[in-house]
């Protein structure tokens, strides 16, 4: 059963492969390919987590025993993100037909199969080629939507990705010519002795910097409102729900598991607090909903940024809670703008012609601020409470910092519920809503559905959380499970 | 502290000098044109230091000639990585040049500062925030150029 | 303002790596993946060239992800360029011998291809190498005859079978009870053509696939209207 | 490791890096992708001098081969082989900034 877990990786590139061809002979066969390949991901990966013995396990890819050969590192956090993958690609499939339908779908299903390799990846080349398909099919994919400003956003976005994958690259070569082994697994083991220097932190600067640009980490996020706005709403959701916390994943395994310098810390600390204001201020200006959005984007993950600079397993636990908030919130959001479009100003008033989209933007909008039976307050008082913890004076800027942007957050984000329940209609109400408006007010309360639900089992949910960040935090673990040695071997 | 000139040393100057350049071009140059050549060259110097990971001065190229016992061989790991960079970087490359030539049709100009203004442009004419619609809120710190006759023309041209 | 930072960020990161690389050890590196590949690669994998094992066996799925990429880099372009299809009519026709020179090339660039990818595993070249000479091949034609198409659904029929076929082999291994990709061997006499299992296969699979993704990317690139 | 090896490389890594310094420069972008492919063929000798020939055959293949061909095939398609005013404001600028740097 566990090797079956390939098949999440494999069936997707094949489907990808293939279905330019089919759609060729036979289009109502194709569009159903994709779908049927992610249902059954997800039913492998929800069987894994209902079956599995909550154990992790290291599948080795060609047979090769793992310090030699790929692996793919299976834990709950893995497991956990590879799921939110399959099942958020299925919900965001790019139903739309048109000429370019096989190519968008191929697109999707290249980035769903990378995505998952990203989050399940235990090899640090490996992790390099899944993070450059991820970001060439969603080059592909945001211009698809083929207009002159989406391929502005394109380009630019290329170019800042190069830099980071130029910059990744010649940081892997460092711990490379330094180690003379990628294996997560191994590299956690000989880290102490050999990456605990200038070189190691010089190596993990480049390669922070290179994946932090899909991370919307604070220098390296100018692509963000442009491509959030110009992409299609669900390639959108997709990325900043998804992608974003994909790379996020990448850190903050890298951080857990070879880069034990403080400097690493602060450096990440720094920079998220940075985002949290460069981010929310912006986002506070916006006067378009989807721009809105990404900014507050660029501000919230600035805030899990600190939250993955907290040292112990309270932290891992607060990145994994803030992460999993905000993936059901953002997309949630946007489907929300997707259903709306269009400036801030044409909202007034929305909320009388059309309740359910207010009254979900308005939960959204409760838990994003951290109202407390939702689950935002449990993931911010997380948060908070470590912050406090923390004798370091930095973290304490970054509370502030912290709590200054919630206070902003609300400001903005209850401007907008306002605006949409005043009760004088100006003549320029107009639901902008293009022919998906009926279904993305459809998903939008699918993740509104699935909040409350949330907000109903947040105890047991909470604990499991636990669980599954005390997994993940255990680095011995991750060495025995990869290189099948007893525990004692490692200094 | 002059260290001796070893292969190595050149190789690894060399590599680092064409990152520098490559990541330079990129930040500073407007023509777009001209950053997708400077991300060629970055894209170079990063493949040269991943196979300088690998490289032994004493040994033999990763090819078994002989059975028996074996001459010490180069690293054949950096190798092959830097086989899957090449290919990955080209197609990048040839990705960002198509997108370069719809931009230039539809726009004319692949100005970084102006490709930037009248996508910021097209964007708020899109949403509807151009800057007569809205005097509610706080401009923000980019002034929103006047639309373009390039621009009205690339959203009439949208499908 | 920006151009400073730019070339202080470029400047610094130089500095700051030149400075590293002095502890560095280059040209001594320490191997430990490296050398035990080394030790067993011609056991494991039957391949003589041994980054041909690492590229298809060991870092199997790699190459595939880097299939995947060139794919996914065509199908954008095609969709970005696809749009309008018209032969690029104004260019003049090749003179004589660029035309007779192109069809003499065909086949010889067509047999150098095929060659460099079979013997991949035996000596340096392999997939990559070759599929770029099988692109020049077919892209060849069209420079020498502006008005010729090439034909995109061969083509994407091509590209699409070659990369399944990929997928597939390594589902077989799969389905045999091994690991993903696990290269199967035909235990033969060192140095034989086909000494390398599946490898040989795989290597056919990768050089049509990217011959055929940068065929297709170049066509597209050379036949869509220029605006000047 | 013989001394002349030292003094090719020396002189390989020399004429690449004076290559991409003219890449960012050249005012003709025709000459500059010609000199992105100089630093590519460049590259490829290198591998072959680091024992590495698949991956010199893959750059010379690739890199200096295909990859030239597709920035010469983007340049005659953007109409870039004319100069125009906004290209040469783009050289000056890197020109003044290749003065910062050197000073």
């Amino acid at each position: 059963m566990n090797e079956h877990l390939m098949l999440t990786i494999a069936l997707p590139l094949l489907g990808a492969f293939l279905l330019p061809i089919i759609m060729r002979s036979s289009l109502a066969m194709g569009v159903w390919i994709g779908p049927a390949i992610l249902g059954y991901g997800c039913w492998i990966l929800g069987n894994l987590w209902l079956h599995g013995n909550g154990q992790p396990f290291s599948i080795a890819i060609g047979g090769f025993a793992p310090p030699i050969g790929i692996n793919l590192y299976v834990d709950a956090m893995a497991l956990l993100f590879a799921f939110a993958t399959q099942l958020l690609g299925l919900i965001f499939w790019p139903f739309r037909l048109d000429q370019d339908t096989p190519k968008r779908q191929a697109l999707m299903l290249l980035l769903v199969a990378s995505s998952t390799g990203l989050a399940l990846s235990g090899d640090l080349f490996n992790l390099y080629v899944f993070y450059e398909l991820v970001a060439v099919s969603t080059f592909g994919l945001i211009a698809a939507s083929s207009s002159g400003a989406a391929y502005v956003a394109t380009i630019r976005y290329l170019i800042l990705s190069g830099i980071g994958s130029v910059l990744t690259l010649f940081g892997i070569a460092l711990i490379y010519a330094q180690t003379g082994t990628l294996n997560l697994a191994h590299l956690a083991q000989l880290a102490p002795d050999q990456l605990n220097n200038d070189l190691g932190l010089a190596a993990f600067l480049a390669i922070l910097i290179g994946i932090g640009v899909k991370a919307e980490l604070f220098p390296v996020n100018t692509w963000v409102p442009e491509v959030y706005a110009t992409a299609a709403s669900r390639l959108s959701a997709f990325l900043a729900g998804l992608v974003s916390k994909l790379a996020m994943l990448v850190i903050l395994r890298l951080l857990l598991l070879i880069f034990h310098q403080p400097e690493a810390t602060q450096v990440i600390l720094i920079l998220g607090i940075l985002g949290v204001i460069s981010g929310e201020f912006a986002a506070w200006r916006a006067k378009d909903m989807r721009r809105m959005l990404a900014f507050s984007s660029i501000g919230q993950l600035g805030v899990i940024f600190i939250a993955v600079a907290l040292p112990d397993e309270r932290g891992v636990l607060a990145v994994l809670a803030l992460s999993l908030h905000h993936m059901l919130i953002k997309s949630g959001l946007f489907m929300l703008a997707d259903h709306w479009g269009g400036s801030l100003d044409r909202l007034r008033g929305l909320a009388a012609t059309s309740p359910l989209a207010g009254g979900l933007f308005v939960l959204f909008a409760l838990s994003l601020v951290g109202m407390p039976p939702l689950p935002g307050f449990w993931a911010k008082f997380t948060l908070i409470t470590e912050l406090a913890g923390q004798t370091d004076p930095l973290y304490m800027i970054g509370l502030l910092v912290f709590l200054l942007a919630t206070v902003i957050e609300a400001s903005y984000l209850f401007r907008v519920a306002a605006k949409m329940y005043q009760t004088k209609p100006t003549e320029n109400v107009r639901i902008n809503a293009p022919d998906s408006g009926g279904l993305s007010l459809t998903t939008a309360s699918l993740f509104g559905a699935g909040l409350i639900a949330v907000t109903v089992m947040v105890s047991p949910l909470g604990e499991a959380l636990q669980a599954v960040a005390a997994q993940a935090q255990d680095v011995d673990l991750y060495i025995q499970t990869v290189l099948q040695q007893p525990l004692g071997e490692r200094q | 502290m002059i260290p001796d000139l070893t292969l190595e040393l050149i190789l690894y100057s060399t590599a680092l000098g064409l990152v520098s350049i490559g990541l330079a071009g990129l930040v500073l140059s407007r023509h777009s044109f001209r950053r997708v050549l400077a991300l060629v060259i970055a894209e170079a110097g990063a493949n040269l230091m991943l196979v300088l990971a690998g490289y032994r001065w004493d040994a033999v190229a990763p090819i078994v000639t002989t059975l028996g016992k074996q001459p010490q061989m180069v690293d054949p790991v950096p190798q092959a990585m830097v086989l899957t960079a090449i290919v990955i970087g080209v197609g990048i490359q040839a990705l960002a040049v198509s997108i370069l030539i719809r931009i230039h049709q539809r726009y004319h100009t692949l100005d970084r500062n102006e490709m930037a203004e009248l996508m910021d442009a097209e964007i708020a004419a899109t949403a509807g925030t151009a800057r007569d619609v809205s005097q509610e809120s706080p401009l923000g710190e980019r002034p929103i150029p006047p639309i373009t006759g390039s621009a009205v023309q690339a959203r009439g041209g949208r499908s | 303002m920006r151009n400073l930072t730019g070339l202080l960020f470029a400047g610094g990161l130089g500095f700051m790596l030149l400075s590293i690389a002095i502890n560095l050890d280059f040209g001594t590196p320490t191997m430990l993946i490296g050398g035990a590949i080394q030790s067993k690669a011609l056991q494991e994998t039957g391949a003589t060239n041994i980054v041909t094992s690492v590229v298809l066996g060991y870092r199997g799925i790699d190459t595939l992800g880097e299939l995947s990429i060139l794919f996914a880099a065509a199908a954008s372009a095609g969709l970005i360029l696809g749009r309008r299809h018209t032969t690029a009519g104004t260019q003049t026709a090749g003179g004589f011998v660029l035309r007779h020179g192109g069809s003499m090339l065909f086949p010889l660039l067509m047999t150098i291809g095929f060659y460099i990818i079979f013997h991949g595993h035996l000596s340096p070249g392999g997939g990559f190498q070759g599929g770029v000479i099988l692109a020049a091949a077919f892209f060849l034609p069209l420079l020498a005859r502006p008005g010729a198409q090439l034909h995109h659904g061969t083509l994407s029929l091509i590209e699409g079978f070659a990369g399944a076929s990929f997928v597939l082999i390594g589902l077989i291994a799969l389905q045999q009870g091994k690991a993903f990709l696990q290269p199967m061997l035909i235990q033969d006499t060192l140095g034989v053509l086909l000494s390398a299992g599946t490898l040989p296969l795989l290597y056919l699979a990768v050089g049509l696939k990217v011959g055929a993704e940068l065929a297709s990317l170049l066509s597209h690139l050379a036949q869509t209207e220029s605006d000047v | 490791m013989g001394e002349l090896e030292i003094w090719i490389a020396l002189l390989l890594g020399l004429m690449m890096l004076s290559a991409a310094i003219l890449v960012l420069l050249v005012k003709n972008h025709i000459a500059a992708v010609a000199a992105a492919s100089v630093v590519s063929l460049g590259l490829a000798l290198l591998f072959v001098l680091m024992r590495a020939p698949d991956v010199a055959m893959t750059e010379a293949a690739v890199g200096a081969g295909l990859s030239s061909l597709i920035l010469a095939l983007a340049v005659k398609r953007l109409g870039l082989w004319r100069i125009e005013g906004k290209i040469t404001r783009s050289s000056l600028l890197a020109t003044n900034t290749r003065r910062e740097k050197d000073a």
